[in-house]
């Protein structure tokens, strides 16, 4: 049996279950050498800021079990620098783009998606409403239900194009600020961002980061995330997209058991710059073998 | 020298066996690889490199100076951590993920200027791969190269084939007594500051280097070593501090960069 | 230089700063065959609660990358099995004994302090308020600060034991609990207990463990655990006991310099009986080689 | 045969080097360690090995039944996923940690009964240890082993020597067509339900083999294959659902136990 891998995120179609996760792959065009990344179901960009930011101070990133820390700070051209500089090659190139965006208040969020809602060639925006590695602005926004449901609202009034939320495991019950985020017109809902951890030196005593604290990502974090996107699969109606270690088709298999719709790619980019691509294959492959649909999988193990 | 920053070749990941590991003393290793199309690379080039089998910690590939392209390249590791323990304990057959060439390698050496390779333990890996292109294009540089003690001093022979080579140690126990930088201020004054410096070590001796160069009204690139998450670009977790403020990405921008425009007090 | 060390936690000296987690070293006297653990800063009991609980239904344990997931269910044999058969033994060794206790209703924690306070040879009470696997009064004790308060006060009422807490890490502000459990008379504060994770077969397409999902433990886990217990040495007066993923001495260091005054070894145990006696030693010979005293490393990195 | 329950040698937690690597076909491997002091173990028991060098993943060491015990005491591995991978693909001189013996071994057989041994795939190693020690005792097993085809049945020879071996194919490549019980059920009427049954293998097998032998008045010890983290009875991670309700624990109360005493069919 030939498999169909697309799914539908809402209104919109994806060529396949596959996204590559925001600030794990550039803005697309550094894969240019490797493949061609219109075959991908989505990239999410960088999170693009109003104003361009250059992030933090180094060292920026570093390993831990299974994983690693990560402290950018955000570092962006800007949404202006993006839409002029990259967004043309990545349409041309008919890329299914989302963008990430960021902003410390509700109104930086509004006016984000009111200049990213004028370009053409964005398939949907992904509100971070969860990064850790900023001072302000970052977390605020994603451990409370009521500043989620205000985010999400406001930037859903200034744009046609659908608004997925990405959320923050750091909310005691990630599952009450999902709701309050469907509530508020979020098209899909995005989990997990990473979880801050600390690393410290013992030779120097120093924390490894000069932010101190980064965020958590890889596989050490993946039973978190699958857990979390059950909890908010079983929340919401609203499509959800797993994001937290995934790096072969059985991690991406095992989140759409869990609930999710799609799932999304983050460090092990790193790794190997054609883990997106393998992992899409290996769905369909598994699927092949199976004879099954893929969106057949999404929720299996719900109940 | 061939222009390296254009025309680069295309990175590509591939997976690929073990052919040798050549022990040199207890902690530096030369790890030869064997690759069905050859790696082209340019000197100052790198590798990220990662065992295929290693499951999930270490997590991130190592970054690794190309030592030599083609169908057999090869690295240098100096043990460190996990990585480079697990690197140089490896053995032939054993497969490897290899993401390579990666990154901006050495400007060319302008015609009028003499070029003097300034080494630092493993930061003498890119610099015999420069030394011997220049070599081929019957350019010979002048190669100074610093450790603590002779056993820091790998491919200290190899260096010698391609160049003028001059060694220093903090003991005393090969060459000069003291840091390449005394060697250094021999060479600026040998070459009346007609020299352009390639410099690779650790970041205290770059600085100091980049200093004197400074000094001396000389070019100087050096090769940076950061850590990094991904080698190409999309991680943003190189970031150097540049003079006049902002980051550049050592991956991406270098690692090869002019030395003066890295603000290397910060 | 030769290193001594002791450690105070409150009043109570322990011989060194290396624990044992509960539910990671049985009730100790497993450990008979391998080495006196009379030797340890402590070892924390299997949870206790008033009855014997028989635990869930396998499977009960899976692997996950760096770490493992469990959802033992708090099997254990009761307050009163534990001393009449384990204590008495454990006295008689000179081990130092922690009791850690759990339950599902204020009353019930406090019964069970009661029961305890009666013995001899107790040193501490740890109060288990962030048990994930069970159905009933694991986690909403933990989360809530109103709550963990109540729990502590009530068992600080009935015993003149030291009584720590051990906090959930799934509380949106580990500080916050932190803080209302010092207020409300802990002695100590234990952080962190695990996370619970999920873990699904994809050939299945069934969870890995009967319970769904378990806690998440072993090194994936300790940059988080370090950041929590940061953040809980710079919220509170009282000392702090870290937990999670510590494996070797330079784990314990590294939460050692994050604030912590002794460390609990779990899931490590499993790996090597002797993982405790060894990290114990490993911190004396990283203390004696710096010319140091343990106890300058508590908090050097909190800066 | 000596009581195995009683005078228990002493586990140890030991860090030895992989001897030899035996391959049987792709999937099986006789991994033998090399100790400096010998490995006492009586049959049935079994040692937690993992690799010294394995870092951080896969976090737990699995347990694997003891084949032979001693100076260099032996396991067979079948691959059936990554931590057992690792262990296959092993090459002489890696470090390992092995923690044993653990659990209890097979209680003696009764004089008046036969032993008949039942073992599917890799549930043939407690079982040849056992006929070995019966051997020695003068005693000779009837052994059933069954396989869905001739290379799953690893250690037919060995199993041959010490006992009298009738083998059952599912795809009738080897030995009878069918499944190990229908070899059970000649062997109980031959021995006219004098029999002591000891069985190790798949779950299904052994519930099979238990239901026989409860039908025939015949005691049966099985040998359990759960899932373990420390396998000496602290995470409370091997539990087993007991006839009547509770749980036994598969490390510290067995792996050998009664089979009679299992609720199988939850
Ligand atoms: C462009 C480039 C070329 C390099 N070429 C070589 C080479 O030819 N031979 C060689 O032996 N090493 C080289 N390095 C350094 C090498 O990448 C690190 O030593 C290695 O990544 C450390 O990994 P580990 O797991 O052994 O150490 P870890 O356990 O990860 O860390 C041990 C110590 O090394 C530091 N470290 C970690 N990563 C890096 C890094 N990327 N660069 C510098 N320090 C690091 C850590 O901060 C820590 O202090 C190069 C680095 C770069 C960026
Ligand atoms: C007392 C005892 C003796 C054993 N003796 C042997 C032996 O002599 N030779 C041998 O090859 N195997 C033996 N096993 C089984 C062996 O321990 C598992 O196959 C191994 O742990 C799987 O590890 P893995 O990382 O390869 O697989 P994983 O990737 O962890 O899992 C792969 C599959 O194996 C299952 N599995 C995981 N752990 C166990 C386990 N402990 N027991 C059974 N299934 C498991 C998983 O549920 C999964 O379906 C024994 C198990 C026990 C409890
Ligand atoms: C280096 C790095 C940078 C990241 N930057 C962003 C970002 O800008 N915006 C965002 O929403 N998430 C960001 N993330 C989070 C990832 O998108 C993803 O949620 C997380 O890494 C977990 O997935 P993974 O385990 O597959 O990496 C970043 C992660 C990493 C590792
Ligand atoms: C199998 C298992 C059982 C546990 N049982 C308990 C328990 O009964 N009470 C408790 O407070 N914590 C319990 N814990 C949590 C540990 O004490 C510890 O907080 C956690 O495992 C993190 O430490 P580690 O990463 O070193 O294992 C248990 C952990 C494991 C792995
Ligand atoms: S290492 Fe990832 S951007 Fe440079
Ligand atoms: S495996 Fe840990 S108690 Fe049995």
């Amino acid at each position: 049996m030939r498999c169909d891998p697309s799914v539908k995120v809402g209104a919109l179609t994806l060529k396949n279950p596959v996204l590559t996760a925001s600030g794990t792959f550039g803005y697309g065009l550094e894969f240019e050498p490797y493949f061609d990344i219109s075959a991908l179901g989505a990239i999410c960009t960088k999170g693009l800021s109003l104003l361009p930011r250059i992030g933090n101070a180094p060292p920026r990133i570093c390993e831990t079990a299974s994983g690693m820390l990560n402290a950018i700070g955000l570092a962006n051209i800007g949404v202006e620098a993006f839409c002029t500089d990259k967004l043309p090659s990545l349409r041309e190139r008919n890329v299914t783009v989302v963008a990430n965006i960021f902003a410390t208040s509700i109104e930086d969020f509004a006016a984000l998606a009111r200049r990213l809602d004028r370009e053409q060639g964005i398939a949907a925006i992904e509100v971070n409403i969860s990064c850790p590695n900023v001072d302000k602005g970052g977390l605020e926004f994603g451990v409370d239900p009521q500043m989620a449901a205000a985010v999400t609202s406001a930037v859903k009034k200034v744009t046609k194009l659908p608004v997925w939320v990405k959320l923050s495991p750091e909310a005691g019950r990630i599952a009450v600020i999902a709701r309050a985020c469907e509530e508020a017109g979020a098209d899909a809902l995005c989990a997990i961002n990473t979880i801050r951890g600390l690393a410290i030196d013992v030779q120097t005593w120093k924390p490894r980061l000069s932010n101190r604290t980064g965020g958590l990502s890889g596989p050490a974090l993946k039973p978190i995330a699958i857990r979390m996107v059950w909890e908010v699969a079983k929340a919401v109606k609203v499509p959800v997209i797993g994001i937290g270690g995934v790096t072969c088709a059985e991690d991406a298999i095992e989140f759409m058991l869990a609930g999710a719709t799609a799932v999304q790619v983050g460090s092990a980019n790193f790794r190997d710059p054609l883990a997106a691509h393998k992992i899409a294959q290996g769905i369909v492959d598994y699927c092949e073998r199976r004879a099954i649909d893929p969106r057949e999988l999404i929720g299996k193990a719900l109940l | 020298m061939e222009p390296m920053h254009c025309g680069k070749p295309r990175p590509r990941q591939v997976v690929v066996p073990l052919l040798r590991r050549d022990s040199i003393g207890a902690s530096h290793h030369v790890l030869t690889f064997d690759c069905e199309q050859p790696l082209e690379a340019a000197p100052g080039q790198f590798a990220m490199v990662r065992g295929a089998q290693w499951g999930e910690s270490p997590f991130l590939p190592r970054p690794m100076s190309i030592l030599t392209a083609g169908r057999r390249p090869s690295i240098l590791v100096k043990v460190v951590g996990e990585g480079t323990r697990r690197l140089a304990s490896s053995e032939p057959g054993e497969l490897f993920t290899v993401h390579a060439p990666l990154g901006v390698g050495w400007a060319p050496c302008p015609e009028d200027r003499v070029p003097v390779l300034v080494a630092g333990g493993v930061g003498v890996c890119p610099l015999v791969f420069l030394a011997r292109g220049l070599t081929e294009q019957g350019r010979r540089a002048i190669a100074l190269y610093g450790g603590r003690s002779a056993g820091d001093l790998p491919l200290d022979d190899e260096l010698a084939e391609v160049t003028d080579l001059r060694i220093a140690t903090e003991d005393g126990s090969l060459g000069q007594l003291g840091r390449v930088t005394v060697l250094l201020e021999s060479a600026i004054e040998e070459t009346k500051g007609r020299l352009k410096v390639y410099a690779c070590g650790p970041r205290a001796m770059m600085a100091r280097v980049v200093e004197m160069c400074r000094a001396a009204d000389a070019p100087c690139e050096v090769s940076l070593e950061t850590i990094m998450g991904c080698g190409y670009g999309v991680c943003l977790g190189c970031a150097v501090p540049k003079v006049g403020g902002g980051y550049l990405y050592a991956c991406s921008e270098g690692p090869c960069v002019d030395g003066h425009a890295i603000a290397w007090e910060s």
